[in-house]
């Protein structure tokens, strides 16, 4: 197992938005998270790469026990992810961007940042390098001298798992990456997160479009009001009536 | 673009004595010079990391006293007393940027404002090694007997540090560094999720822009001779983060543009006597509302529009 | 209680009264539009220089303290019409900037309108020393903190009691939802300006006979006031006057029982404390954030 | 205000074409805004009336007299940036001003580089000592204020003093020379405290004093609005030791502004300041109540004898150019230096080598307020 | 009685609306069902006046197309946001009361009444602060909100979002009683199937722009509809 969540729960004021939920994603699979809205799906994933704390419950990583770890060190443990809505570095280019994804593996001191001795030069050179093979990745190699908040609404969507990737996570966790697109381009998620596998990087992926998510995962979880409803895989799961019913709710009568 | 901006800065630098027709403007340009190292560290913080400092101006008079007074009651060399009032100083950033750098916005601004304001008390309250709200006398720079005086002398000096704190402003800037920071101002929790420790990185912009503050502050003391508590106060931070915001923020060149005009504005608008301070009140107005990216950022937009026009 | 207590006690909860309503001012201001309107405290001194300008011209002292009041609002609703309006989308620093050249200017119009020189009112009811536990105040402190009563009681009744209060709070929770419900953001934006400033223009005329006034005191006073703005907790009532109590009497016992000469180092010293291990205010509250 | 400066250096300028005759350049660096504000203001108006006076009435040895006047706001830095602007630029002969301690020190090196015979406006007593070459001043220092008030006191049986001081330069100054003299005059001070700039209430620091066993007089150093609150504040506790200001509040306004608390407080003052009820044998009536006069009727605003220092400083330099016969810097210098019995608003002034003030004790009067208004006491 | 023509809306330079044609009758009850980010809520908002836009949009003959938030509300336009957006501090009554901050001082009663006749457990707890409401009273309170405005155009926002299945049956009767008493009602949901089961016409979003349209019935039983929510 490459993350393993035990028991996890988390309340904000009077409502527990996560109950409870145990959750073990292998190495190398890519495992879909669903849920009607406000089932507890984000707040899940919030969880799992450190911006909230659980207030029960524990996190493993491999064999680290991350509970508790600030943000920057589940990055820095192998976790990385995108954001539902954009949080893309609207003051930096396209490029800037990936490159600062990749802070983890260029990390330099401060006397070196500051004289920029030809050892870093290079390494900026190899970094740049890196980070336009990554833009090449996901498609946006054209955009790559552009402000990014010049960029399309999907070309955008790109950019954040192209600057995710740059950090080399072991585990990606991506927060409804086709929201928004249309089904061309979302079509083109659907690859890209394959070759995002093919890599070997394990994706846990929380998505709307249910086609998308049956297409790529290997097990899907269903939360529904922040506890676990079914696990399974696609087809089992999508056949399941409780599911159906939380998912598109009862013919009220 | 970095890159050219340098060498035409460095060429304003060595042209400018050209234009310069006797002492008074050769201090003016030194006050603009001395003014631009603390903002473009100043904006290393504002612009470019996001967090606001309404307390330099007190790193600032630590600087200026520091080395002010080491070398004049404990007889320190001045070159030694330098050194070591810029080192002490970012010692201290270090120390207190560690608690206070975890406030945001307003709260953090309340926090920077206090630290200045307790260092301009004590300054101006411990006449005994100060000299009080008057001020205490400087001795000059130099080796043995070779002092550094004179306009002329002092002009090439602060030119020269000048030019180096922007060589290295726009080496940090676009280094792993300078990006970690714009990260975190453009979103905190994205640039957690790439690995980017938000309280490291928070502190080294703050050290760094209090070190170029006290590296000022020292050099203004030993260039005039005098320093007064007044350097180290609450609205001398004002001018400075002024300053940053009137030339743009994360621009190190706006951060020259904009100390450049805000020191020589005052000189220019003393015929208007007592309509100065309306005069001065009213540009900052307008500025802001209407260019609210702040000058150079503002106006390179705009060039750069009128230039994809004929294409 | 020593006399000598008594004494500080008075004077602390004096100042901290003053400081109380500049705090509410920036409060106000801060819920209705999140900005920190550093030119607050020239309300503070608008509302001093124009009562005693009134009152040099001739006018009885209740009237010439409307029309300060009037006045120093009417600056108030223009600033936010003329300098904040246009600026709504402008980045915190940017906006700062703007309200401190908005103070700069302010203080230079009242140099221009008026003069350079330190103006008094006369004390409302007398100055004649009333004596209390060994202590002594001027009976202008009982007009101070009466009116400091009144007026953070009418406005808990505005705000508690009125529709238009509670748009105002609405806004202040939440925009959007106050927009749907058909609320004019601007209006309340003009109403929590004019209301600040009025506030503000109140606490001039209030210490005028105390502590004098002139085309300068406005920043200290600001200074101060945003300090115990903070100390509450941004944008909270309660917290605010909660603060400039703490904040006047923290200064007082300072003065007192440690170093007068050090009595500002004291405060900012326990707000900074105040800061970092509550770093929301004595009064404040920790908003989810949503990712 | 702007205008009419304009309007005025205009037909200077047409004035000084005409004549082909140099202008004799005056420069003045005063804190017009800023929280020194109330000494620069009536230091600008009066050199701007003077100057105007003297152009009228022909100038100096036929020559006009040319005012270049900046506001450095009480801030040491502009001052020295204006103070080389009017060195460097505008080649001004003599220096007037520097209303603050910490403005005119900033100025001294410059002065005595550039060799330019300065006369400042600021009362602290480092400025003449150690004597520089080319710096002088107009007004009576810090030290003699502590002195004539401490010979005060012990003349009226108080030995035992308390002190209490603002936060300003003049304030802190004045606050060290008192602790400096106190001994050598016979006095102890018991009681040490002060107050930052914009407090509005001082009753806690002179709580404590009331608290001080032995208190037998109270002494505030300071100036602004800071002293008239202390003064209310005294009455409102009921401390009944003599008090005593400093010459830092020497003007009506402070009267007006304390009120009934401020009857029986003594300070020590020019002459200007009581010009009205000198005896007719006094010397010096007739400089201060024709000052007083021309000020008054021109500004409609009470004088004070901040506005004083700068009308003795005009005065002095434009006596010393009379007798140096031009303005050769060295010649003013060595006539500013052998001034001798110059009658101005401060008192009688007799410059040395070693004295570059020429003010002695007698010119410091100790006044009263009696029923709002000072008086002198006897 | 609301006709939309060309409407377009973009957040910075991310388009949200590419041209929407759309039309409400008096009376009539229309669903909006689309996935997530297909732009329902932005539309909704556009509508209210809080989200800028173009294009035109003409309610009872007026054109609001330029028209202030608060002239929409006062000409019948009323919204009930997604999730909820209670003024949480407050009490419940005085949310009810700017509910109705368009409208005279005088009908406040009536309409109190009518919304506490409507919502008991309101009643029950006029005096609390609304923020200590459980999902489903803070949603009826929403509701009763919009309903103190006295709407002519009802729009509602996700209403079953994150509510028990309970708790959702109980809405969406809410909403089909409203409908009856003659005010119009634009129903954004993704909870389709039901949404659509009870509308008289719907409109499918995909991505700012409307890919299909017809009758509740009709779009139930489309295939494309099916798949694009279930992936089958």
């Amino acid at each position: 197992m490459l993350l393993r969540a035990e028991n996890l729960s988390k309340r904000f004021g009077g409502v527990a938005a996560v109950q409870a939920v145990e959750l073990a994603v292998e190495s190398g699979t890519v495992h879909s998270i669903i849920g009607p809205n406000g089932a507890g799906k984000t707040t899940l994933l919030n969880l799992l790469c450190g911006i909230y704390e659980p207030d029960a419950g524990k996190i493993v990583f491999g064999e680290e026990d991350v509970t508790g770890y600030p943000p920057h060190e589940f990055a820095s443990a192998g976790i990385g992810r995108t954001f539902q809505n954009l949080q893309i570095f609207f003051n930096m280019s396209v490029l800037e961007n990936v490159m600062a994804g990749g802070w983890l593996h260029e990390a330099c001191g401060l006397a070196a940042a500051l004289l920029r001795p030809p050892g870093l030069a290079r390494a900026e050179r190899r970094a740049r390098t890196e980070a336009g093979e990554l833009l090449t990745f996901v498609g946006l190699e054209r955009w790559a001298g552009s402000p990014s908040d010049g960029l399309p609404y999907g070309a955008l969507k790109r950019l954040e798992i192209a600057r995710a990737l740059a950090a080399r996570p072991k585990l990606l966790l991506l927060d409804e990456p086709a929201a928004g697109l249309n089904p061309t381009e979302t079509r083109e998620i659907d690859q890209l997160i394959r070759r995002i596998a093919e890599r070997g990087i394990t994706v846990v992926l929380v998505e709307h479009n249910m086609k998308l998510v049956m297409e790529v995962s290997q097990r899907v979880l269903v939360l529904d009001h922040g506890r676990k409803l079914a696990e399974g895989e696609p087809a089992a799961v999508s056949q399941d009536p409780q599911v159906i019913e939380a998912y598109l709710g009862v013919e009220a009568c | 673009m970095s890159r050219k901006g340098f060498a035409v800065l460095a060429l304003v630098v060595a042209l400018l004595p050209l234009a310069l027709t006797n002492n008074y403007t050769y201090e003016v340009a030194i006050v603009v010079g001395l003014n631009a190292i603390v903002c473009v560290g100043l904006n290393l913080l504002i612009g470019y990391a996001g967090q606001i400092s309404l307390g330099h101006a007190g790193f600032f008079g630590l600087g200026a006293y520091g080395s002010a007074i080491l070398a004049a009651r404990y007889g320190w060399p001045p070159f030694a007393a330098l050194a070591s009032a810029v080192a002490g100083v970012s010692f201290i950033a270090w120390v207190i940027g560690k608690p206070v750098l975890r406030l945001k916005g307003h709260y953090l601004a309340m926090a920077t404002l206090g630290l200045g304001i307790i260092v301009a008390v004590v300054l101006a309250t411990e006449d005994q090694i100060t000299g009080g709200p008057d001020g205490m006398a400087v001795p000059p720079l130099g080796v043995a007997s070779f002092v550094l005086q004179g306009e002329k002398l002092w002009y090439w000096i602060v030119g020269a540090v000048l030019l180096a704190t922007v060589w290295l402003a726009l080496n940090i800037i676009d280094s792993p560094h300078g990006r970690a920071w714009r990260a975190l101002h453009g979103s905190e929790v994205a640039a957690g999720a790439i690995g980017i420790d938000p309280a490291r990185h928070k502190l080294t912009a703050f050290v760094l822009s209090a070190a170029s503050a006290a590296l000022a502050g020292a050099l203004t003391a030993h260039y005039s001779g005098f320093i007064t508590p007044a350097k180290a106060s609450f609205l001398h931070s004002i001018e400075l983060v002024t300053m940053v915001v009137f030339g743009g923020m994360a621009s190190t060149f706006g951060a020259v543009v904009g100390a450049a005009i805000l020191t020589t504005l005052p000189q220019l608008l003393t015929a208007l006597k007592e309509y100065e301070m309306v005069t001065l009140g009213a540009v900052m107005m307008l500025t802001m509302i209407f260019m609210p990216q702040g000058l150079v950022p503002t106006l390179e937009k705009a060039l750069a529009a009128a230039r994809r026009k004929p294409e | 209680m020593s006399a000598e207590l008594v004494q500080f006690l008075l004077a602390g909860i004096t100042l901290g009264a003053i400081y109380a309503l500049v705090a509410l001012g920036f409060a106000i201001i801060y819920n209705a539009s999140h900005v920190i309107n550093f030119a607050q405290g020239e309300f503070v001194m608008i509302g001093g220089m124009a009562a005693t300008a009134f009152v040099d011209s001739g006018l009885p002292l209740p009237l010439a303290a409307a029309a300060a009041v009037a006045a120093a609002t009417l600056v108030g609703l223009a600033l936010e019409k003329l300098a904040v309006e246009p600026a709504r989308n402008a980045s915190v620093v940017t906006l700062i900037i703007i309200t401190i050249g908005a103070s700069i200017l302010l203080r230079g119009l009242a140099s221009l309108v008026w003069d350079k020189k330190i103006h008094s009112l006369p004390a409302f009811t007398g100055d004649k020393p009333i004596a209390i536990g060994g202590a002594t105040l001027l009976p202008q402190t009982l007009w101070v903190l009466g009116a400091t009563v009144v007026a953070v009681a009418a406005l808990w009744w505005f705000f508690n009691r009125t529709l238009t209060g509670k748009a105002i709070l609405a806004v202040s929770h939440n925009h959007l939802a106050a927009r749907l419900m058909g609320i004019s953001v601007r209006r309340v934006l003009m109403v929590s300006f004019g209301l600040s400033a009025a506030l503000g223009a109140l606490a001039g005329i209030l210490i005028a006979p105390i502590s004098f006034t002139s085309w300068d005191i406005g920043v200290m006073l600001g200074l101060k006031g945003f300090a115990a703005a903070i100390l509450g907790g941004l944008g909270s009532g309660p917290g605010a006057i909660a603060g400039g109590l703490a904040l006047g009497l923290i200064e007082a016992l300072g003065a007192g029982y440690l170093s007068s000469a050090y009595k500002d180092v004291f405060a900012f010293v326990i707000i900074l404390g105040a800061l970092v291990f509550l770093p929301n205010g004595l009064a404040g509250r920790r908003a989810a954030e949503r990712v | 205000m702007f205008f009419r400066t304009l309007l005025a250096m205009g037909t200077l300028a047409l004035a000084s074409l005409v004549q082909a005759q140099e202008p004799i350049r005056i420069g003045a660096f005063l804190s017009v805004t800023g929280p020194a504000a109330f000494l620069g203001d009536p230091e600008q108006k009066t050199l701007e009336l003077y100057v105007e006076k003297i152009n009228a009435a022909g100038g100096v040895l036929g020559r006009k007299l040319q005012l270049y006047s900046y506001d450095s706001a009480g801030d040491a830095e502009k001052a020295r940036a204006y103070v080389k602007r009017l060195i460097e630029q505008d080649k001004v002969d003599v220096l007037v001003g520097g209303s603050t301690t910490g403005e005119t020190m900033a100025a001294v090196p410059l002065v005595e580089a550039a060799q330019v015979p300065f006369i400042s406006l600021a009362g602290a007593v480092v400025i003449i000592e150690p004597v520089k070459k080319w710096v002088f001043k107009t007004p009576h220092t810090d030290r003699m204020a502590c002195e004539k008030i401490f010979d005060d006191m012990r003349a009226r049986g108080a030995t035992k003093v308390a002190l209490i001081s603002g936060a300003g330069g003049f304030d802190r100054s004045m606050r060290a020379e008192c602790l400096k003299v106190a001994s050598a005059h016979g006095v102890q001070i018991v009681a040490d405290e002060s107050y930052g700039a914009g407090d509005t209430d001082m009753t806690a620091q002179l709580t404590k004093i009331k608290n001080t066993p032995g208190v037998q007089a109270v002494l505030n150093c300071g100036f602004g609005q800071g002293p008239a609150i202390v003064t209310k504040n005294y009455r409102q506790l009921g401390i009944q030791a003599p008090f005593y200001q400093s010459h830092g509040v020497a003007s009506k306004q402070y009267v007006k502004l304390s009120g009934d608390a401020a009857e029986g407080v003594r300070l020590p003052a020019a002459a200007l300041l009581i010009a009205e009820t000198l005896p007719a044998s006094d010397k010096q009536k007739k400089v201060v109540v024709d000052y007083k006069r021309e000020y008054e009727s021109r500004f409609k605003s009470e004088v004070s004898t901040f506005g004083g220092h700068a009308y003795d400083g005009l005065m002095l330099a434009v006596d010393a150019i009379k007798r140096a016969g031009g303005t050769d810097r060295a010649k003013m210098r060595d006539a500013l230096e052998s001034t001798k019995g110059y009658m101005g608003t401060a008192g009688v002034v007799n410059m040395s080598a070693k004295d570059h003030m020429g003010l002695d004790l007698s010119a410091f009067r100790m006044l009263e307020v009696k029923k709002g208004d000072w008086a002198l006491v006897q | 009685m609301l006709e939309v023509r060309g409407l377009e809306s973009r957040y910075g330079r991310i388009p949200a609306l590419k041209g929407i044609d759309l039309a409400v009758s008096a009376g009539e009850l229309v669903a909006l069902v689309g996935a997530n980010g297909a732009g329902k809520s932005t539309l909704l908002r556009a509508l209210s006046g809080v989200q800028p836009a173009s294009g035109s949009i003409v309610f009872e003959n007026h054109d609001i197309s330029a028209a202030p938030a608060e002239q929409r509300v006062s000409l019948g336009i009323v919204q009930v946001p997604e999730g909820r957006q209670v003024f949480a501090p407050l009490t419940v009554e005085d949310n009810l009361r700017l509910g109705a901050y368009r409208r005279g001082r005088d009908r406040t009663g009536a309409s109190l009444d009518r919304v506490y006749g409507m919502f008991p457990v309101l009643a029950e707890r006029r005096r609390h602060a609304a923020g200590t409401l459980s999902g489903g009273q803070q949603q009826m309170l929403a509701i009763g909100r919009a309903l103190m405005g006295q709407p002519r155009l009802l729009l509602l926002d996700e209403p079953s979002m994150g509510l028990a299945p309970r708790l959702v049956a109980e809405i969406f009767a809410c909403v089909r009683a409203l409908r009856a008493a003659d005010t119009a009602l634009l129903l954004v949901e993704q909870n389709a199937r039901a949404a659509l089961a009870i509308a008289d016409r719907g409109y499918v979003l995909e991505t700012g722009r409307i890919v299909l349209a017809g009758s509740g019935a009709e779009l139930l039983a489309d295939e494309s509809v099916r798949s694009a929510y279930l992936g089958l």
